[in-house]
């Protein structure tokens, strides 16, 4: 009986089905608690830096819309999330998610808006993989080309010093400057064109 | 510089020409191996006890591909002797006691010997023992036999195909150019410029050659020679000895035809090209016209305190001709032929056979031992291998015993000259790694097949 | 036929899989960054090798010869995505450091090899005390390379991130990040898991020649 | 003369003379005039930290054949070449345990695991080398501003002194402060023993003409180099400086004539070195214009280093053979 082939089929079926079975149920249990971990421990310690100061009314972690960023390259969905920080029942911060590529891989932003006054609040790196010693000097808070963009208008567009803006780069480090910037430019297109619509909801 | 830039090959010094040869009387007692050259040992037809006069045979090839043996002085033959070769194997050999009175045989001279047929010529040449000299020493009529027919050879490529000889290249000075013999008996060539045409010429006749080469050194004025090649229309090559090996047969070949012969099994002659030394042509023209047979030898005899070139008869103590050059002191190393591809013997208390062109000394404080390190890929090897092959990735698959990967480097086109070693800084014995793989390749393939 | 203690005990020196059975390479190098790095990802691997041998022990019998590979394979994923999933969940900041190697247990020879090779034709008790053996000889192989590599590359020794347990063996200045890079860079697992070897090489050749 | 012991060997019996040692030792005469022009520059720290990086690659080549019982082989010199030719590498800023640990990795990682000499895949200078330049990039740029430079170029927030390659990559206009014929002799900043390619230059020769080199890599080397750059320049002016500038900065001229000349991890054969160099020096190209911080032409050496092997099946024809038979 073991060898002939409706047998081996229900054997294997059965067997994933009960790995499914499982998997499911594991899935389940895991996916809020995964989440609400990425949230808290990669997220807000940046947010409570950015707006600790403002006492908003809500939690933006709360708040959080996701912002469809229509397809890639690949045609793979591309998604972020933006945080609203409301006063006075009026949007008056956000901050999301923004990469770019970097001289050894991704580089993630997180960029912080205000909005009245049309200025960047800060901007923090959430990953990097870059050179240590040279690009992976973008993590460090206190670089001052990180420093650099906190205060800066970005109504008229933020651009490197080479293109005519007032970003400086690291020196050494120009791919990584570069990347750099251009997630925080993004972050600030995504903002001009998302947030309008978003605080009148 | 020994090493240049846009030749393969290195530079060895050249040395001072002696420009005389020295005669070297008779011994008392001569020892004839009964082996001359690679091939069969001939079978004695005489007996012990026997009294024998210069020039008669001794002993005869038996299946009619080596060369017969002759007396070389006159007297009785007392014995047969045992004769350890450096190559390890042991020879049968004739003792003759001399009787001091130096007889020779009646020449049976023949005045137009160019009438005969190629196979009465090639027959004259087998009888009065001529042996190749050069790289491979071998019966000339064997080596003849071999270039206009081969066969029993088993070729790299697997073909036995006849090919006519074309060209014959007539070399005028050693290969090595730390001997001199021949170099010597081209300067005092003179008188016999009538013999190598008539040598040329029976070679010519045999093997129905279209173009005769002399292949000369830069340095040597030879009017005589130019004459000679002038009137027949013979070409005149003229190479830099110090050169090495541009002398080697392959490349002789090369220089002549202007095409690369392949050098695997020592082949060179089957591309239609024999490359002879001017001492086996002059022997040729004795043995085709007087039907005199080879009993003596020019030798170049090249030491710490001695050197020159000497004239003596086979089977004379090498000591004998040794101290004749005025070497006394103590000597560390015997070397038979040049110090570039003779081989080291053991002893001096070997008689001169036809194969030995000459005698390289070396003191005790002169020996340069293989140290043998590690290969350190500096690739001079390869930069200097007249055979364009990488004489270090070859040694390694030999010492490692990567037979396979050794034969797809063509380690059987190496022809053992000695180049790489001579170069190499870490000191490794390259030729012997070489020799060892092919005979290890070799008796594989025997066993196989 | 082994005892039981044996049969745990083999994979702690005898077996130990990367060092005797030279298997399981790739995570050894990839995530030997740190201590952490190397017992977290020598712990899941153990949770999933002992887990897949008992269940694969017990359907011994059950799974037909011919499908049994694919078997072997659902029953290991589906507990590598159970590890994976829990790892997300509670350990977060481990599950970041091993990152895609956690997935990629699926396809460490050691699990599958001791499936084929082991459970498949024994008992669920002998499975088990194999998957151990050899999951914590893989962890402690894993952690001693881990702490060596960390040690030398920046000085510390992260226990368990998680929990700040971090000790600093050897402090370093201001603003300094790494004693000796290399260490922690991908040749230097190279370098370290030579060395490693030479040093079991030399041990037991040296107790060989003592017995 | 009868009854003495001779001697027997297989031929040939006379040898060249040529040892290890003595090639090692032109090597390092060959080094000395650019070695010595980086003292001039960088004063008697220079001088310091290359004895202290031969100090240690000696002493660490000693501990070991004393530790793995063999014989010793210090005697090849090979370790001083290696100890100076990493520290002739470094900036004269670099602290010294930066070069005592560059050595020590260069013999106990790049050299000894492969015996003692001739089996190194990469020239073991440069495993020590790169090992530290991975370690601690920044330390690794401490550049000391020379005596004689004409220019100084400053740029905020570098380390001490930028080297021109550096200036040039941030700001491609800057090329034009950099005269040629300086850069050509030797005032600029960049590694102690790399300053100088005129020296470098006579030197290489130096060696190729005492045949401890051979031509080939070298000079596909620096013509890959000048090929990738000239094309890089040609197409766009602002992403990849002038051949000329890219031959006569950084370690260009050492990497051509002392790196790519080395005897394990090179080819042997003439094809073969040639195109080692040639891919080699566009690799250098490419990697210094994609903004590689440190060490492009140590970098692609190793890479093509690697390669080796590949390149060493590029065989001649052997005499007599058909091409198409090889």
């Amino acid at each position: 009986m073991r060898n002939k082939i409706w047998f081996m089929a229900v054997v294997l079926g059965i067997v994933a089905f009960l790995a499914g079975l499982a998997l499911a149920g594991v899935k389940g249990m895991t996916t809020p608690i995964i989440e609400k971990r990425i949230l808290e421990q990669k997220i807000k310690p940046s947010l409570d830096e950015f707006f600790g100061s403002l006492d908003l009314e809500n939690d933006c972690i709360e708040d959080r819309q996701v912002l469809d960023l229509g397809k890639d390259a690949r045609g793979r969905k591309q998604v972020t999330t933006l945080f609203l920080g409301k006063k006075g029942g009026k949007v008056v911060v956000a901050a999301l998610k923004t990469k770019a590529a970097g001289f050894g891989g991704d580089i993630e932003v997180l960029t912080a808006f205000s909005l009245d006054d049309k200025k960047i609040l800060g901007v923090k790196t959430l990953s990097q993989s870059e050179t240590m010693g040279l690009g992976a000097r973008v993590s460090n808070d206190a670089e001052p080309f990180i420093q650099q963009f906190s205060g800066m208008n970005y109504s008229d567009g933020v651009a490197m010093r080479s293109n005519g803006g007032l970003v400086d780069a690291i020196s050494g480090a120009t791919v990584s400057s570069v990347a750099f910037t251009a997630a925080v430019i993004r972050a600030t297109e995504l903002v001009e064109t998302n947030v309008g619509s978003a605080a009148a909801n | 510089m020994d090493i240049s830039f846009f030749r393969r090959g290195i530079k060895l010094s050249r040395r001072a020409r002696p420009g005389k040869i020295e005669q070297i009387p008779p011994p008392g007692r001569a020892v004839l191996s009964l082996q001359q050259g690679s091939g069969p040992p001939a079978e004695p037809s005489i007996e012990i006890g026997e009294t024998v006069i210069v020039g008669q045979t001794l002993a005869q090839c038996a299946s009619g591909s080596g060369a017969d043996l002759h007396a070389s002085i006159s007297g009785e033959v007392t014995a047969f002797e045992d004769l350890h070769f450096p190559n390890g194997t042991t020879v049968k050999a004739l003792v003759i006691e001399g009787d001091g009175k130096d007889t020779w045989a009646e020449p049976e001279r023949d005045d137009k010997p160019l009438i005969a047929s190629p196979g009465e010529l090639l027959e004259r040449i087998r009888r009065g023992g001529v042996i190749r000299q050069g790289s491979e020493t071998k019966s000339l009529a064997e080596v003849i036999g071999e270039a206009m027919s081969p066969r029993g050879y088993l070729s790299s490529t697997g073909s036995t195909v006849a090919k006519p000889v074309r060209h014959i290249a007539v070399r005028f000075a050693d290969q090595d150019p730390h001997l001199d013999a021949l170099a010597a008996m081209t300067e005092t060539i003179g008188d016999k410029t009538a013999d190598l045409d008539l040598g040329v010429k029976v070679l010519a006749s045999i093997t129905g050659a279209e173009q005769i080469h002399f292949v000369l050194d830069n340095k040597q004025e030879t009017p005589g020679l130019d004459k000679l090649a002038d009137d027949n229309d013979y070409a005149v090559l003229r190479l830099d000895a110090t050169n090495y090996p541009d002398l080697s047969s392959p490349m002789v070949a090369r220089a002549v035809s202007g095409k690369e012969p392949d050098t695997a099994f020592k082949r060179v002659h089957e591309n239609g090209i024999l490359v002879l030394d001017v001492d086996t042509v002059l022997e040729t023209a004795l043995a085709a016209r007087d039907r005199r047979p080879v009993v003596s030898k020019l030798i170049s005899v090249n030491g710490p305190e001695g050197a020159g070139v000497f004239e003596a008869r086979l089977g004379t103590p090498l000591a004998d001709i040794v101290s004749a050059a005025g070497q006394k002191k103590e000597i560390g190393k015997v070397v038979l032929g040049g110090p570039m591809k003779g081989i080291a013997h053991h002893t001096l208390e070997f008689p001169l056979t036809k194969e030995i062109s000459g005698i390289t000394l070396f003191g005790r404080d002169q020996i340069d031992m293989a140290v043998n390190d590690p290969c350190v890929g500096c690739g001079l090897c390869s930069m200097v291998c007249p055979i364009r092959l990488t004489p270090g990735m070859l040694s390694r698959y030999c010492e490692f015993s990567s037979w396979d990967l050794a034969q797809e480097a063509h380690l059987f086109s190496c022809i053992e000259c000695g180049c790489c070693a001579y170069v190499c800084p870490a000191g490794r014995s390259m030729v012997q790694f070489m020799v060892q793989g092919k005979s290890e390749l070799l008796s594989t393939r025997r066993s196989e097949s | 036929m082994r005892t039981l203690t044996q049969e745990f005990t083999k994979g702690l020196w005898e077996q130990i899989p990367p060092f005797r059975l030279v298997l399981g390479l790739c995570p050894t190098l990839a995530v030997t960054k740190s201590l952490e790095g190397g017992w977290g990802m020598g712990l899941a691997t153990t949770f999933v090798l002992v887990c897949s041998n008992i269940l694969i022990s017990a359907l011994r019998n059950v799974i037909p010869p011919k499908v049994r590979i694919a078997t072997f394979i659902v029953i290991i994923a589906t507990f590598v995505v159970i590890t994976e999933l829990v790892m997300k969940a509670y350990t977060p900041m481990l599950s970041e450091t091993l990152g895609v190697f956690i997935p990629l247990i699926v396809v460490n020879c050691i699990i599958l090899g001791r499936a084929e090779a082991f459970a498949s034709k024994n008992g669920m008790g002998r499975s088990l005390l194999d998957g151990l053996g050899i999951g914590l000889g893989f962890t402690l192989a894993l952690a001693v390379l881990g702490g060596l590599r960390e040690l030398l590359g920046t000085g510390k020794l992260t226990m368990f991130a998680q929990a700040n347990l971090d000790l600093t063996i050897i402090p370093l200045g201001e603003g300094r990040e790494f004693l000796f890079k290399f260490m922690v860079d991908p040749p230097g697992a190279f370098v370290c898991l030579g060395a490693m070897l030479l040093l079991m090489n030399l041990i037991s050749e040296r107790s060989a020649k003592a017995a | 003369m009868t009854n003495q012991r001779l001697v027997v060997s297989i031929s040939p019996h006379i040898k060249n003379g040529r040892t290890v040692r003595r090639m090692i030792v032109t090597t390092i005469a060959a080094l000395a005039p650019a070695a010595l022009w980086g003292f001039y520059q960088f004063g008697l720290d220079a001088l310091a930290l290359v004895a202290v990086g031969i100090t240690a690659a000696c002493a660490t080549e000693a501990l070991i054949t004393r530790l793995a019982k063999k014989r010793s082989s210090l005697g090849d010199g090979h370790a001083v070449l290696t100890g100076l030719v990493l520290a002739l590498l470094v900036p004269a800023g670099v602290p010294f345990w930066l070069v005592i640990v560059g050595a020590v990795m260069a013999i106990l990682v790049g050299k000894m695991p492969f015996g003692p000499l001739g089996g190194a895949p990469i020239y073991p200078a440069l495993v020590g080398l790169l090992i530290v330049a991975t370690s601690w990039p920044t330390e690794i740029r401490s550049y000391v501003q020379p005596t004689t430079a004409p220019v100084e170029l400053k740029v905020e927030g570098a380390a001490d002194a930028e080297t021109p390659r550096d200036a040039v990559f941030i700001d491609p206009s800057d090329e034009a402060e950099y005269k040629t014929a300086d850069l050509f002799l030797g005032k600029q900043v960049g590694p102690i023993g790399a300053i100088s390619p005129l020296l470098l230059l006579l030197g290489g020769l130096f060696l190729i003409l005492r045949r401890v080199a051979r031509w080939q890599a070298p000079l596909g080397f620096l013509l890959g180099m000048g090929l990738a750059a000239g094309i890089g320049h040609a197409l766009d002016p602002s992403g990849c400086a002038s051949a000329s500038f890219h031959l006569f900065t950084g370690s260009a001229m050492f990497g051509a004539f002392f790196l790519c000349t080395d005897w394990s991890s090179t080819p042997v054969t003439p094809w073969g070195m040639f195109l080692f160099g040639l891919i080699g020096g566009g690799l250098a190209v490419l990697l210094r214009i994609a903004g590689l911080p440190y060490g492009a032409v140590p970098w692609a050496i190793v890479i093509m280093s690697l390669a080796t092997p590949i390149f060493d099946r590029i065989t001649p024809t052997p005499f007599g053979k058909v091409a198409s038979h090889a």
